[in-house]
């Protein structure tokens, strides 16, 4: 499920959702991201999201339907915000529901690595000195490339049943 | 073809959205990059480090070598800052 | 936070606890669990979970402190439910409150990990045959066990401003 | 010493707590094991696959070398499955 609206979100009601009438689901992994009120070493005030409207939710599908190639999920969830949000708003939820947690944990953090250096958006932060646009991070390059390693060389047809080869963790 | 500008490509460039008729000779993303910067004033300076401009053809995500031709919806941004 | 009660939670309410008033929390990252209707080729139509209420308390205040000992968290909640349970009621959630993504990741499968295999609950499953304790999962054990390669040799006197070494995930 | 049973050993030993007054050779937790066989019946059940049996003396995991002493609160209780 993917959404992308200026509104926020009620994060229970969301999770609710993935497993709702759904009793295989036996874990639902979730990542909400906020405003934070520091950036290095200066104090924000708010931050304006732009994006791109046209590509944002086919480049969010991609991000969900690859996770649900890699793992055997019952159900993912992306909620984006856009527009203007100030320190502690929501930003972004990521979540995905499995009968596993190992799935449910590793398809959310990949859910929101990937998000990061995917979806077409980008952050205008007003600091003391002014707006400023807040550069992409190389870390966040690097923890999306970490899933590049994990790749599967070629897709199942039926979603797969043992975990990806190389990331941590041990099966359920 | 159409051309839209996001984040701070859109301020250096002045513009969001714009419809441009490039020479023939303008067939890949490099090529209209170059283009963009013989046009001189805020497009030079959009342009001007090439290793922060990032670019879609048609809302995909793409290299400076793949093709462009009349029709496509292409778009310039910096690295992406979502999440 | 730790609670231990026969009711259930507000997943929505209790997330946001974590991140109120808090502008230095950039992401809040949780596992919820939930009974399934299924174990292994058995149909469950409920369970009953067992606790050691005088052990169970400090159990999770010490699954609770090494989280913060090793990641730089700002807050980290433990609910965990006994009593009778039917598919698709939830069991547990486990969250971590962090100015940094990885770090809210590592800690928030690290408490859910140690829980699995430190916390004094036991699990009784209703199923067609009758009554069957669920046998402890070596997956389990190995799950909790990679998290002590990890364990610092010399707590630091202060959060620790690294992540821990060895394990996945760029910093932030 | 005050013993709590737990999960499936509270049902093969038939019993969920009780007070025990050991001779005085038992000084640690394997020789309470040995000592609670010797009662025979459902503790002889419940402590036959002694690898499946773990114990807490005064609320803390230990191995079966700990020492046990009259006041301790030790608790047997098979591997736990919580979460």
């Amino acid at each position: 499920m993917i959404r992308v609206q200026a509104e926020d979100f009620d994060v229970g009601r969301e999770l609710e959702k993935l497993s709702d009438g759904n009793h295989g689901v036996g874990g639902v992994c979730s990542f909400v991201g906020l405003v934070r009120d520091i950036a290095g070493d200066k104090t924000i005030k708010a931050m304006t999201l732009e994006h791109y409207p046209e590509m944002t939710e086919p480049a969010l599908a991609k991000i969900e339907a690859e996770a649900h190639d890699r793992w055997p999920l019952e159900e993912t969830l992306i909620i984006h915000r856009y527009g203007r949000l100030e320190p502690g708003d929501r930003i972004v939820l990521v979540a995905a529901a499995s009968a596993h947690r190992e799935a449910a944990f590793e398809a959310c953090h990949f859910l929101i690595d990937w998000l990061k250096t995917q979806a077409p958006f980008w952050k205008l932060e007003e600091t003391p000195d002014g707006g400023q646009w807040v550069d992409a991070r190389s870390s966040d390059g690097r923890a999306a490339e970490r899933w590049l390693a994990d790749k599967p060389q070629d897709k199942p047809q039926d979603k797969p049943q043992d975990k990806p080869k190389g990331k941590p963790g041990a099966a359920e | 073809m159409k051309i839209l500008y996001f984040a701070w490509l859109r301020e250096k460039a002045g513009i969001a959205e714009e419809d441009v008729s490039p020479p023939e000779t303008v067939t890949t993303v490099a090529e209209l990059v170059e283009w963009m910067k013989s046009r001189g004033g805020g497009f030079a300076e959009a342009f001007a480090d090439e290793g922060m401009v990032r670019v879609a053809v048609n809302q995909e995500h793409v290299r400076t070598d793949h093709p462009v031709a009349a029709g496509d919806e292409i778009a310039f941004f910096p690295p992406i800052t979502g999440g």
